[in-house]
């Protein structure tokens, strides 16, 4: 904590207090019936935010996490940490204000795609852009579900819902170039169908110190049965995911069988097996570009050509909002002293009446 | 040392107060003469309101009628209340000022202007046909024509300064003149100049050197015979300062969250008349301020709003556009119960409306501007250095209610000026909850305080209290989900018995006058000088005529029905249609009236004046 | 035919009024089988009125409190008003059903109920101890035990469909079974049931035999002696339709729309419980619909006003937090006095609240909620019907005036359905400005009608009226840009007088009931039905009570203080803290008193007879 | 105008009307006094505008323009067409209105960097996704000008104003790049500084059928002079403009002596007097790449190591947001036949009572 805020007023301490013991999952589980669908995505995700948590060697009582409206909004009713449910996507205003007054705690914002990318879009962008240590968890399924079932931003061009019935007539917004346009200094994706890569790029997330930004594509059972199933699938899998890995050639496909090379500025497939001797001109993947180009192409892949980047498109060092604004306070206090609330007051012509 | 009565042939005359309005072009200073004169008046103990009036324009072309920027202001040695009904003296830079500014003044004032400004061009630029130095328009004042920007000139040369720069110091030469008419001293404001220009000292010496060529002229001049002297006033004993409603609220907010021994978490996004706050907040970093110039409105709302749940003192200021906007985000303050201040400074609306006027048109929003039963307190300050109180309340109530709480300043508040007596820090109240918190395993995020009904407040990092909250119901106590009937009803009750619960502490409102009478005049926030000052007037001629004002809206005080009873009519004077009018009416079932001015401008002292005498010859 | 008849053994019973709920769990088809009975109730000649009760969360796993979905209806030979205080006759189809709904049966009400669904599995979701069906529990209650879902198999097998598939159908037995017990014919239903799976033969055989099985389940079982019929009732004649608030909102939108000449613009964002209006509109493209999905309220507001500018009918739907967000834009369109129909469907608030429940609490918000003086037409339909004739006369008001029109619904008249008498299409007033466009030379876009006030609606596209407007306050005439102060007043004044002026077009309120008496009520909007009833029936006792109901709450009607001076006491009922009582209490300083029910249900009459007794006794 | 909807109301044509002469840069003229300040860019691309759309061949009447809140978005009161001065931000909602109601109009948004990049982001960003037919004029002078010089989201890092007195700690939006990630069909930046360039961009964006979205680089004489100095120097001029040419190599500076080439995805210039056989490694700039790797390369150039980009990003073909909805309008009524009131308020179950 700052040296300038005075502490929280005292409280008892917990004779046990969680800080003295590891903590596992089912500490962050709360008593509260979850209440999603059942066969929900969020379940997975859920999962695997509190088996992370329990990870980072933190307390409870220092995780805070805001979310807007949405059933993915719901999930912080389910998580024993500090939590706020706020409105409809504000949740990354509503956590920077969390984050500048107790720049000392972990948050966390949980958000969807209408939550996150339709109303709340100007939040996230502009959270992004300032680089507050926020952890930011998109929950795709390309479907507004709580509202059961108008399209969202991010569902496909042409697709029919209830408020759709001739089919879309909108492009798609894309998660990860927005965040990347937004000068995130962390973006990832990940999904709800492969726990592993879920829990690791959710701990990469919490080792940022930066803003980080993670779409997690998530199925709606009830509203959006398999949006993802041609990256779920384990039997596509392999096909159709790309998993980035920093410093590595771009090679995807059973055994790395394919990989990415670039043809005047866009992106190509080639079959290693058929031409090895291309090994030579692939993409090699850099989080840490100073450029946007490379995390772009990738980011726009999809199939049916392209098979669907996961991991880590960016991640660079940069210091975080909250460290800048107490900086500044320091360096104030530091110019000018200590507060004094009376010099403030009398500061200017003053004069005196007997 | 009075200079002003070695000259035998000069009559000194006492008033006990007077109007001065300095007008010019943008770039002429305007503004920092007629500071600099509210602050020598004040040194000689004299009571002021100031007033600027600045150019509508960024920056309109140079002569221009929209291009002019005055200064008035009323000084005096009773209690100033106003900036002042009519100028007693005009100074005027240029035609324009003069066009702009001679409707306004008193007939046989004191003009005076700078000839060398009149010349055809600048005479077209402010739409005057004939030179009215000369057509004998201005018949009926008293004309000083000078030719101050020659005579500034000259008396500047040894300055060594170009003749550009010598030209901008033709203010001071104003000033100085003035300063003689009103048989002030120069010696604390050659200081002034000293401290000020230390860097520069050939600015130093220009300025020095106008100034004094300015006062000098005005003491050989045969045009001006007469000054007069404004004896010092009695404000009751302390240390002052000048503050606008803007630096009052900025000051109030720091004070409050110093006290309450939290930082301060100022989340805004600019807008007219609203930035000056942020501006200011933004320089005292070292308070522990956070400000956070945020996105849009909404933002900032909820990043104030965040903070404070997250233990900070949450504020956010802004007018009526983005009151508009910050209306979803007051709901979820309610239902979250967390301690949220919003800064309101009214200006002419509807919709951008006119963003420099001012107005007091949005008090109906603030009271019912959300969807649902969301009931918070709205106060408001009466002055600019009330704004300081009242900013400071308003912390006070939100963390001891744990509820957001509306502030209603508006445009006229925040850019006029006042004395401010800077109170005893120890003094202040510490803003803090209404109960300790409670031991863990007692905690629950709606067990209410029985005396208060206010929830505790326990914030992101405390040990053993973590918990949930948001914007859907909240079961009692627990603060769990639930659609149950009987636990809404209990709900809505329990937030609406909160806020009116307030009213317990509130002290009940004073009238100005006798408890009984013919005519209560009834106000709230700006028009507090006028009102007063008018009901004074009234009241010396023997009216039974009494006023009082509202700084808390809601809830109202607690016996004000028996004090409104106590009149024979109930006058609302308000710079809106009739807003507060219709809340006293449902309240209490009175025949209330309301005297409504929407013209973007405050209350005049006589227009007050005179819906009292009509209402009393009826 | 009337095999009821066949059977001389059967009593059967005339009603004149009944209520039925089926209830069940959401995969069961309740809506189905509930809005089924209700069209063959209407056919019958019976008003009907339903209310569904879906389960709070979207998928809740099945046999769970929380996923129970129930159907209500009241059908009657005189006008059914509301959708029944306490059914007659339950149908649940498994524990956690009969547990929801158990509550509200009337005393002696006959419950029918699946016992296959009884298991111990399905009883511990529902939070059952013991077997209800076994402890004696139901004691007072006419408990009819069926096996369902065993006898629905057993009926499907011919249709050769897979179990799970025959399993589905036990919603049409349970139908079947009720339509015995109401008297009614089988046919239109069988007919329905052809048209409808006409592309799936083995679906439409198992559900008929289901039916079927059902009816003659019912037609034999000893546990039914007794059945009833409900007499035809008197509708006016004509040609009727069901409607739901939200469709009839949807379909008045269009017809204006059409009348009007010009193509509907709706532009919303989906929220609980407006979204049906999203998707009925969505539906109907051939109409001219251009429904514009937007990324929040704010640009649904925004763009469905640029349409309006445009020259279309522009029209935003949304519920609390969207009105909340819309303000600002609501405040813009005052100003640009352009015609914009915004349809409130309101839910339990503040914040979010409870989303999926009812309330009237944006009323004072509606009237007040926007900064500056931002008078607006506040109108509220009383039934779903209702909510046709209401959208069509927003449309026609914001056309005629030039003005944004808040259109106040609820969630309990967007989801309640009742008969619909379908207008006379040529009959329907023509949406048109107050007079035809100026020539170009003496067009100005705020030189007003003098009758209306209103400014003429000239559009891009139309040669020679080229022209600018915005937020800014306007030059009266002109409609330049000035911050003129007698201007503002002026226009301030007119953008009220305006709205004021409405009235002198509006009906005088009708009371039904003698014009004078002891206890008059005074509503708005949905709490219609059950006020009416009430009044009713204390009328037939011979009080002298009487029912006054406000379409329109800005401007209020005309020669509303003389009605309400008419009885000695007034009362309103309102799912507010008392809102409308507020208003009234202001404008007429009438000791009007608030009857107020904020649990997130509509009233029940009772609870209305009730109040009404109480207040005739004091 | 579409089939269905109804003329608007009969108005007695002008005698000599708009259509019938050709239209000077005068007749977009307006009996407004122009209220910028003395010297203020927005001056330079008001002159440009009207001259645009004399050469437009359209009749004034066809135009409406629609602006938001800030001293840019003062432009509708000074062209003498149909205009809309709005509110802080939401010019692009209220312009998509206009466009759905009357397609066949053209419809210009005049924003800043404010009212389109702070508080009106999600508009902005999903107007372009959609692709209506609007050309979006962003003025970017990297301040808060009619409110009296706070910082915007465009302002450079460390910037100090009224509201930043230590300096600005936010990393600045990049308009361009934002405007790409929303997926905008027609992406250009052009200065105030350089009429020829402005026309030439103007006219190109007004060509294009689509959203299409310009950021012009705007100097706030008042509150932020000389804030694009570098590249609205005639001195500085050629070595800090880079001119976008569709099809071209990359080149810049004088005689075009300097280029752009691709070095591990990332941009690096070479000098090609000093190394004239790197000619051929040249970037080639491609407007209608179906990835946005290069766009979002050329977007991030900025001095002092770069220069700044001028010209038009992306330019796609791709159908507009009104003809598809027009589209299922005519699809709807061709399969449904023409409107008949009467028929759908009779749709589904009804009965007659006599
Ligand atoms: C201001 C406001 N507008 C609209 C709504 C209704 N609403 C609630 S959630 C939601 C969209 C949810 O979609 P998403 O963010 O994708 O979350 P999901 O339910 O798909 O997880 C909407 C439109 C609201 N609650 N508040
Ligand atoms: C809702 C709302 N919030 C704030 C304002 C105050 N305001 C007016 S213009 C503006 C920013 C203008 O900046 P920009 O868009 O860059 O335009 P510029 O003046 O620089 O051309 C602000 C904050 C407003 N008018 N409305
Ligand atoms: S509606 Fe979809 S997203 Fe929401 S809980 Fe159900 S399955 Fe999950
Ligand atoms: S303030 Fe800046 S942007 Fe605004 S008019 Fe003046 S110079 Fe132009
Ligand atoms: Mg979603
Ligand atoms: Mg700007």
């Amino acid at each position: 904590m700052n040296p300038l805020t005075v502490p929280p007023p005292e409280v008892p301490a917990l004779p046990e207090a969680d800080c003295l013991r590891q903590l596992t999952r089912k500490d962050f589980q709360t008593d509260q019936e979850v209440r999603w669908c059942p066969g929900c995505g969020d379940y997975a995700i859920l999962a695997q935010v509190q088996k992370v948590l329990a990870g980072l060697g933190r307390p409870r009582h220092e995780f805070v996490f805001v979310s807007g409206i949405g059933c993915s909004s719901r999930f912080p009713y389910y998580v024993n940490t500090y939590g706020f449910h706020g409105i409809h996507g504000r949740a990354p205003a509503i956590a920077t204000g969390v984050k500048c007054a107790r720049p000392d705690l972990s948050v966390w914002v949980v958000t969807g795609d209408g939550d996150g990318l339709s109303i709340g879009t100007n939040h996230l962008i502009h959270a992004l852009r300032r680089n507050a240590d926020l952890k930011i968890l998109l929950f795709n399924n390309r479907i507004y579900g709580l509202t059961k079932g108008q399209y969202s931003p991010t569902s496909e061009f042409g697709k029919r819902t209830k408020s759709s019935p001739l089919g879309t007539i909108e492009q798609p917004i894309r998660p990860i170039l927005t965040a990347l346009a937004a000068q995130a200094t962390f973006v990832a994706r990940t999904l709800y169908a492969d726990p592993g890569h879920l829990a690791e790029t959710l701990a990469a997330a919490a080792r940022h110190r930066g803003a980080a930004f993670i779409e997690i594509l998530q199925n709606c059972r009830v509203f959006n049965e398999g949006a993802f199933d041609a990256v779920a699938d384990r039997a596509t899998a392999e096909e159709n995911r790309l998993l980035l890995r920093h410093g590595q050639p771009i090679r995807f496909g059973p055994g790395g069988r394919r990989g990415l090379i670039l043809r005047d500025m866009e992106p190509a497939c080639v079959d290693l097996e058929a031409e090895p001797h291309r090994a030579g001109e692939l993409l090699v993947h850099n989080a840490a570009s100073t450029s946007p180009a490379l995390a772009a192409l990738l980011a726009e892949l999809e199939p049916p050509h392209f098979p669907t980047a996961l991991g880590i498109f960016r991640q660079l060092e940069r210091p975080t909002y909250e460290d800048l604004l107490m900086g500044q306070i320091r360096e104030a206090t530091a110019r000018r002293g200590r507060p004094d609330l009376r010099q403030l007051l009398e500061s200017g012509t003053t004069w005196v009446v007997e | 040392m009075k200079p002003g009565c070695t000259d035998p042939g000069r009559e000194l005359r006492e008033l006990r107060q007077s109007t001065v309005r300095f007008a010019g072009d943008s770039g002429d200073g305007m503004q920092l003469v007629g500071s600099q004169f509210a602050d020598l008046a004040s040194l000689s103990g004299c009571t002021i309101r100031t007033i600027p009036d600045f150019p509508s324009e960024i920056r309109a072309p140079a002569g221009t009628l929209a291009g002019v920027s005055g200064y008035q202001l009323s000084f005096g040695s009773e209690e100033v209340l106003t900036p002042g009904d009519a100028p007693f003296v005009l100074v005027a830079m240029n035609p324009a000022a003069l066009q702009v500014s001679l409707p306004e003044l008193q007939p046989g004032g004191i003009i005076i202007v700078d000839t060398d400004a009149f010349t055809p061009a600048n005479l077209a630029k402010a739409h005057y046909a004939a030179n009215p130095l000369e057509d004998g328009s201005l018949e009926g004042y008293r004309v000083v024509p000078v030719p101050m920007t020659t005579l500034t000139q000259e008396a500047t040369q040894p300055s060594g300064l170009p003749p550009g720069a010598r030209a901008r110091c033709k203010n001071f030469f104003a000033l100085g003149l003035t300063l003689w008419l009103y048989d002030q001293p120069l010696q604390p404001l050659l200081e002034w100049l000293m401290r000020k220009f230390r860097k520069d000292r050939a600015v130093m010496a220009a300025n020095g050197a106008s100034l004094r060529a300015g006062y000098n002229f005005a003491n050989t001049t045969e045009l001006l015979r007469i000054h007069y002297r404004v004896a010092p006033g009695r404000l009751p004993p302390g240390r002052y300062r000048r503050v606008t409603g803007n630096e009052a609220t900025a000051l109030g907010l720091i004070a409050a969250a110093q006290r309450a021994g939290r930082p301060l978490a100022y989340a805004s996004y600019p807008i007219t008349p609203a930035s000056e706050i942020l501006h200011e907040l933004s320089a005292r970093k070292e308070y522990d301020v956070r400000v956070l110039q945020c996105e849009d409105e909404i933002a900032a709302a909820g990043a104030a709003l965040g903070a404070a749940f997250a233990g900070a003192v949450g504020a956010t200021g802004t007018s009526g556009p983005g009151l508009s906007l910050k209306t979803e985000t007051l709901g979820l303050a309610v239902m979250t119960e967390l301690p949220l201040v919003v800064i309101n400074v009214q200006r002419a609306g509807p919709s951008t409306g006119m963003p420099t006027k001012t107005e007091q048109a949005d008090l109906l929003m603030a009271l019912y501007g959300r969807h649902g039963e969301a009931p918070l307190p709205v106060l408001a300050p009466a002055s600019p250095a009330d704004c300081f109180t009242v900013a400071y309340e308003a912390v006070r109530l939100a963390i001891r209610y744990m509820t957001p709480v509306i502030v209603l300043s508006d445009s006229f508040l925040a850019n006029s000026a006042e004395a401010f007596r800077i109170p005893e820090v120890d003094r202040l109240p510490v803003p803090a909850p209404a109960a300790p918190p409670p031991p863990p395993e007692a905690f629950a995020p709606y067990r209410r305080d029985p005396a208060t009904l206010a929830r505790p407040w326990l914030m992101p990092g405390t040990p053993g209290y973590e918990h949930r909250i948001g914007g859907l119901e909240k079961q009692d106590v627990t603060g769990l989900v639930t659609y149950d009937s009987a636990n809404h009803r209990r709900m809505v009750e329990l937030r609406a018995r909160k806020i009116a619960g307030i009213a317990a502490e509130l002290p009940p409102p004073q009238i100005e006058g006798e408890p009984r009478g013919d005519l209560l005049l009834v106000g709230w926030g700006s028009t507090y000088g006028a009102m007063a000052a008018a009901v004074r007037q009234a009241r010396l001629e023997g009216h039974r005529v009494g006023h009082l004002h509202l700084r808390h809206l809601n809830p109202l005080p607690p016996q004000l029905e028996p004090a409104l009873r106590g009149y024979r009519r109930v006058l609302v004077p308000e710079n809106n249609a009739g807003q507060l009018a219709t809340v006293l009416r449902s309240r209490y079932l009175l025949p209330v009236e309301s005297l409504s001015k929407v013209e973007g401008r405050p209350f005049l002292i006589r227009e007050i004046r005179n819906a009292i005498e009509e209402l009393l010859r009826a």
